[in-house]
């Protein structure tokens, strides 16, 4: 450029460049949905003024949960732990498994196209067999104990987190891996010493929250003979001990409050979203360490200790103390739970030995004569899932807007919605379900509205997450110019999120699906009824074609979430 | 729904019964003679919970279910008002219902109930009428108290008990009859003769249909004629709606169709959940 | 230009500091600063790198908060204001980013529009939310620095030169009254250099526009400058008017920070 | 220093464009660029913000590749080199870039390490898994930029000066005997600009070190490089040895370009 252009000269301007057509047909498969979904709402007929009607039900309903009764406290804590043992084991183990299935997942990091279906088909199919399969195969294979638990549930969390993980990974600034690229860092290098420490906060949230969803839905934990927190409410709820299923309930949302409130604190750390000013604790150790350590000084020459080595570590201040214990507590916590799960390895391999065998009674899929009706039912539980993400969309979006704490009115908000987050994530389904039962009666209706209530629990809080881990210069860049905060939002943060918000949707989306396939218990129809009786009367290889019917339907939408992902960046 | 008032439907629930032997319970048949004879459109709702049947019914929201017995003496003691309409036979003059087995692999030196004492044994989950309450009040009979003279193991499903037996894993255990005889072994999970029934349980009462309560008195008794009189097979092939006997299918495979039921009939299932204490049959 | 040679500075303190000091931990990046800047002039800050240059700006719209002590911008007490006070004053202060601070995934004209947002009310999303007069002034800015022809791209495929001028051009449309710069031109070539400074004198000049604005080229501080103040590792060493001011004068901002030595400990 | 005044250069073509264009849709960032660089010397790129610097210097070391037209690095035709040859290259060859790219998570003493990754075996995560003599290197090297007190800040948190120098360091820590610099003193005070530009020249005579850096300071360039390429919207339009250079033959590399007139498109 030359000097100032005078602006009454005629703007010579550059001709606006058309939409890509991969853009369009990806806003238009976007307006498909959206409106099959529209669609599916309204073939659902939900009578509001009914509902009105019966709320007394509801009310009866919630009236006989109370007095609360409580287990003996003795009993409680062996339960507790032993759940908490077996969860976080699953937790980590699908953690190390899924992390690198992610980093072939991811379109950036992955090693070629072939690994990258490959990976994705492996996310997909965990995701898509329900943990009660994989416990029914699991059990057959390694009879009964914790092993069999816990790797049901592990490879079933894999679905999730592996997902989210690679999202993640896609979403991430590809600046410092490509100046480890041009250093002559390998791949697993830049990987591991770029990618990784980026996308940090985002894993340790993600494993939190899937510990959270392991911890309310270990049930299946029953079916091979493992109790704990879950089964023991699963069956309170199914017994209609309502007094003592949300007295539960409620010790499982306490946990669950817990493990967020960790989740935040964590991701504030690594976000480095702390306030820089210390005080309490923190700054009382500070003052003490002042005196025997101190923080190098002076920019030209690098410290030495006494014994003339050159100092390379950080001074243990308050910050440098908190961190090690964290990481020597997990430590501790992770090898405490392995030794407490009790895993008994010892037939490992004679058991291995039967995996053909049980295959074999999946093997080869058949509908037998139920084609039609498992088709039908399969629809059906689409359409549910449609209407239930459209319902839970237009709830989860403002409340998980109100939860990030970067977007929020006040940190007061914030916590206010996260917290509101946690209790409808820690409602018992069944609950939910009966709730609208009794004011709906039977039926898609109430399934759909469950899940929909559900979906806020999942979705507002992917929601309010990936919001927080949005770039906060650019919002400042933003902020500084006098806009509200509305339209900061709109402006910077939304815009910078909204590829990884729709691709939130459309997992919300597969996991209604998913849930409506296990909605039976509401009567919604759906292929979930099916799925379970032919397990029940052991019919295997309808299970697996049921299975596969969602596999199909899951991998369809995960196909247009990666690439509406990709084209709308 | 109001009790005074016709309703304009009648919204039928079935939970599948522990028995089913099927994966789609066929209610078909039965669904076209409620109409024909009612006048009233049938809405067939299937839900796998019966919690969620029993507090429906309670609500108003379902009119007819078909229930497991247990359930049913949950439902009409908890208060949630309903009537037994009928219950499923393969013979009208046998008693309806079916048995608990108790197992033991092939070639232990376990014989009987006694045996159990001190040994690993299998039950199906703390909710399962033959898979746990009727063997806890077999045991408690001979003075073996389930929870303290054996070392108890949910498997979580009769299958998955059986099979634990079978491998070992278990000394003993209990699923109902025809997952032992017939079940897992068309399912090829096992084979015949891996594993011995050394108990039966007595009969436990069959799984009930009810009406709510809610409904107008003259329609229950309606319901209930029907039930006695027109959901058989040589009925049903007679009033058409089926046009043969082999044709005529009903639930659980029955053979012959419904017979009445007394509440009576359910003592039975009273008495165990006072001999075991069992927390589920608090209402 | 020369202009600055027979300027006088006549109105002090609508925009001034009083014993500010910012501490990030145990980091003294403002060390008890007292300052004024001249209105409707330029102000340069000059100073090593790490001085504490762009937190002083921070500081002015309150993006950053002082530890201790108080800022004024145009007559709104910035250390203590309301959100909603805030963000009136900032309707009037624009600001530069010394990393600009674009979104990356929006195309340039968007970024440049975003600038408006002050001005306009209730929420915007996507180039089509914003009515034309902000979508033709976002132009006229983008042309103002030579980027008219880069309306359409994203602005993450931009060169380094172009996302400053980008950058600028979106503080510009702000018409504000104040405007805050972060090393305007570092990534910029002489020629363009040159041009984004004369165009930010011509608008002072024109428009009233108090300009504050942080360099390293110290010949262009020297030409354009009304006022010069040095930061030296936190602290004001040297404040007053540029008229008369020499390379010398300057050259003290820029004496090596003294490192204190402390007790070394053992790791 | 003016060491430049008599060198002469001895040895061209370990580093060579040839017919090479670049474009990206419909721009052309590079229009049919043929130029070698002088080995164990400084190579200066000047030109206008956009003129195709930074897209130079990424397809020395193949992070672009040409759209046609041939690059040679050290004997690698790095415009069909398979990744495991490129990542040989690339050990040789360091670069700083213009926008830093340091993991802000990570701490500044582990940024520099990773910058000798292409010499280490297996993957690293965390500071302690760095070898003991790569962290005091990484200390080395801070210390020469000037950054040997925020070694263990967050990368993030530093000020736009110290991050730039922390991306020196890195690129620093390689050893490489090719470093591409992509403004590497943009964002710094003049007295540190100097410094860091003296250590590369001292690098360059002591260790034989290539650098090729693109640079805005048109002043520096005569003073420290030995060959001066001038690119002006993709064509080179000057490739001369410095010596003997006046800012008038240089001040010719940033004519304006031509803004070819194109339909009025409505915005
Ligand atoms: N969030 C933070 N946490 C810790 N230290 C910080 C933070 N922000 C700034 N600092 C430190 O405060 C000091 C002043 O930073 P500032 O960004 O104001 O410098 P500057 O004068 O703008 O330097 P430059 O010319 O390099 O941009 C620096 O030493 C920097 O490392
Ligand atoms: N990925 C891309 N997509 C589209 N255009 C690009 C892309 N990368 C660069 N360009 C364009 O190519 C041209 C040359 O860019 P380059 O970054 O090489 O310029 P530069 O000389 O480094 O400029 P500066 O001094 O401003 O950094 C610019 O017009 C830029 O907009
Ligand atoms: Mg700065
Ligand atoms: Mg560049």
């Amino acid at each position: 450029m030359g000097a100032p252009r005078t602006t009454n000269t005629e703007i010579p301007l550059p001709p606006r460049p058309r939409p890509s057509v991969n853009r369009i047909a990806a806003w238009s498969a976007l307006f498909v949905l959206l409106t099959a979904a529209i669609w599916s709402v309204a073939a659902l007929e939900i009578n509001v003024a009914s509902m009105v009607r019966s709320l007394d039900n509801a009310a009866n309903f919630f009236s006989r949960m109370f007095p609360l009764d409580f287990p003996p406290l003795g009993e409680l804590l062996v339960m507790t732990g032993q759940t908490l043992a077996i969860v976080i084991v699953a937790t980590v183990l699908a953690v190390v498994l899924s992390l690198p299935v992610s980093i072939f997942a991811a379109a950036n990091t992955t090693s070629g196209p072939v690994m990258r279906g490959v990976a994705r088909t492996i996310i997909v199919v965990c995701r898509a067999v329900p943990d009660l399969i994989f416990a029914i195969v699991l059990f057959r294979i390694f009879g009964l104990g914790a092993f069999p638990g816990i790797l049901a549930l592990g490879l079933h969390s894999i679905g999730m987190i592996g997902k989210l993980y690679a999202d993640a990974i896609e979403q991430m600034d590809g600046g410092p891996a490509e100046a480890v690229r041009s250093a002559g860092g390998s791949r697993v290098q830049w990987i591991t010493s770029t990618v990784i420490p980026q996308v940090m906060p985002q894993l340790i949230a993600t494993a939190l929250h899937r510990f959270d969803i392991n911890l309310r839905t270990s049930v299946l934990l029953g079916y091979v003979g493992l109790g704990g927190l879950g089964l023991e409410l699963a069956n309170a709820l199914r017994t209609m001990q309502y007094q003592r299923g949300i007295a539960l309930a409620l010790i499982i949302l306490l946990l669950c409050i817990a493990v967020e409130m960790l989740s935040g604190v964590i991701r504030a750390t690594l976000l480095g979203r702390v306030s820089t000013e210390r005080s309490g604790l923190l700054g009382f150790i500070d003052r003490i360490a002042a005196g025997w350590v101190t923080a190098p000084r002076g920019g030209s020459e690098p410290q030495r200790t006494r014994h003339g080595t050159m100092r390379i570590a950080p001074q243990w201040d308050s910050e440098r103390i908190r961190r090690f214990a964290g990481v020597a507590l997990t430590i501790a916590v992770v090898a405490l739970a392995t030794v407490y799960a009790d895993m008994d390895f010892s037939t490992l391999f004679d058991d291995l030995l039967a995996l053909p065998q049980v295959l074999g009674m999946f093997l080869p899929p058949s509908p037998q004569d139920l084609l039609d009706v498992l088709v039908e039912a399969m629809l059906v539980t689409i359409q549910i899932g449609l209407a239930a993400t459209l319902l839970g969309l237009v709830l989860a979006v403002p409340i998980g807007i109100l939860a990030a704490r970067n977007v929020a009115p006040s940190v007061g908000v914030a916590n206010l919605f996260r917290t509101i987050i946690v209790i409808i994530r820690g409602l018992p389904e069944l609950i939910l379900a009966i709730v609208f039962i009794v004011i709906t009666g039977l039926g898609p209706v109430p399934g759909t509205l469950a899940l929909a209530i559900g979906s806020v629990g999942l979705l507002g809080k992917l929601i309010a997450d990936s919001l927080e881990e949005t770039d906060v210069r650019v919002q400042d860049a933003v902020r500084a110019t006098g806009a509200t905060g509305i339209q900061v939002f709109f402006a910077a943060t939304l815009r910078q999120t909204a590829p990884q918000i729709i691709a939130h949707v459309l997992y919300q989306l597969d996991v209604n699906i998913r849930s409506a396939t296990l909605l039976g218990i509401v009567g919604a129809g759906g292929i979930g009824f099916f799925l379970i009786n032919a397990s029940r009367v052991q019919e295997f290889d309808v299970v697996a074609f049921i299975i596969a019917m969602v596999i199909v339907t899951v991998l369809a939408v995960e196909a247009v979430a990666v690439w509406t992902r990709r084209v709308l960046r | 729904a109001d009790a005074a008032e016709a309703p304009e439907k009648l919204v039928f629930a079935q939970i599948p019964s522990e028995s089913a032997q099927g994966i789609a319970d066929d209610n078909e048949a039965i669904i076209r003679v409620l109409e024909r004879e009612t006048g009233l459109e049938v809405e067939i709702q299937q839900a796998t919970d019966y919690a969620a049947v029993i507090e429906g019914l309670r609500a108003g929201q379902i009119d007819i279910a078909g229930m497991g017995p247990f359930s049913y003496m949950v439902a009409k003691d908890g208060g949630a008002g309903v009537e037994a309409l009928g219950s499923l036979v393969d013979d009208p003059d046998e008693e309806p219902g079916y048995k608990s087995f108790g197992i033991v692999p092939a070639g232990s030196d376990i014989t009987d109930l006694e045996g159990f004492t001190g040994k690993t044994v299998c039950f199906v989950d703390p909710t399962s009428t033959s898979g746990f309450l009727y063997p806890s009040a077999g045991l408690l009979d001979l003075g073996i108290d389930p929870e303290a003279d054996v070392t108890p193991i949910f498997a979580g499903g009769h299958d998955a008990s059986a099979l634990t037996v079978a491998d070992g894993t278990c000394d003993a255990g209990f699923a109902y009859d025809t997952m032992v005889t017939t079940e897992l072994i068309e399912s090829g999970s096992l084979k015949e003769g891996d594993l011995e029934v050394v108990w039966e349980s007595e009969t436990i009462a069959g799984s009930p249909y009810v009406a709510s309560d809610k409904l107008p008195a003259d329609l229950i008794s309606q319901l209930k004629e029907i039930f006695a009189n027109d959901l058989n097979v040589p009925a049903m092939v007679e009033s058409g709606a089926c046009s043969s006997a082999a044709d005529c299918q009903l639930p659980e495979a029955s053979k012959y169709g419904f017979i009445p039921v007394e509440d009576s009939l359910y003592d039975g299932v009273r008495a165990v959940c006072k001999v075991t204490e069992a927390a589920a049959c608090r209402v | 230009m020369t202009a600055a040679a027979h300027k006088t500075i006549p109105e002090l303190g609508s925009i001034r500091f009083e014993n500010v000091t910012k501490k990030f931990g145990s980091i003294t990046a403002l060390d008890n600063v007292s300052v004024e800047f001249a209105a409707n002039k330029i102000n340069v800050l000059l100073g090593l790198s790490g001085s504490g240059k762009s937190t002083m700006l921070r500081h002015i719209n309150g993006l950053n908060k002082p530890s201790t002590g108080d800022v004024w911008t145009l007559g709104t007490p910035v250390h203590s204001a309301s959100p909603t006070t805030l963000r009136a004053l900032r309707n009037n202060v624009g600001m530069i980013f010394q990393q600009f601070h674009l979104v990356e995934s929006m195309s340039v004209l968007e970024n440049v529009c975003t600038g408006k947002l002050g001005s306009l009310r209730g929420p915007r999303f996507g180039l089509w939310s914003y009515p034309r007069y902000v979508r033709e002034n976002a132009m006229e800015q983008l042309a103002r620095v030579g980027l008219a022809d880069k309306a359409f791209q994203r602005a993450g495929t931009l060169s380094g030169g172009q996302q400053q001028r980008a950058a600028i051009a979106r503080a510009l449309i702000q018409r504000p009254t104040v405007l805050l710069a972060d090393e305007p031109v570092a990534s910029l070539d002489p020629l363009s250099s040159a041009g984004v400074i004369e165009l930010l004198a011509q608008i002072s000049r024109e428009e009233n526009l108090t300009v504050i604005c942080s360099l390293h080229q110290v010949h262009i501080a020297l030409e354009f400058a009304d006022r010069i103040v040095g930061l030296n590792a936190g602290r004001v060493v040297l404040d007053r008017p540029a008229a008369g001011l020499t390379h010398n004068d300057v050259d003290g901002i820029y004496a090596p920070v003294p490192v204190d030595e402390r007790v070394k400990i053992a790791v």
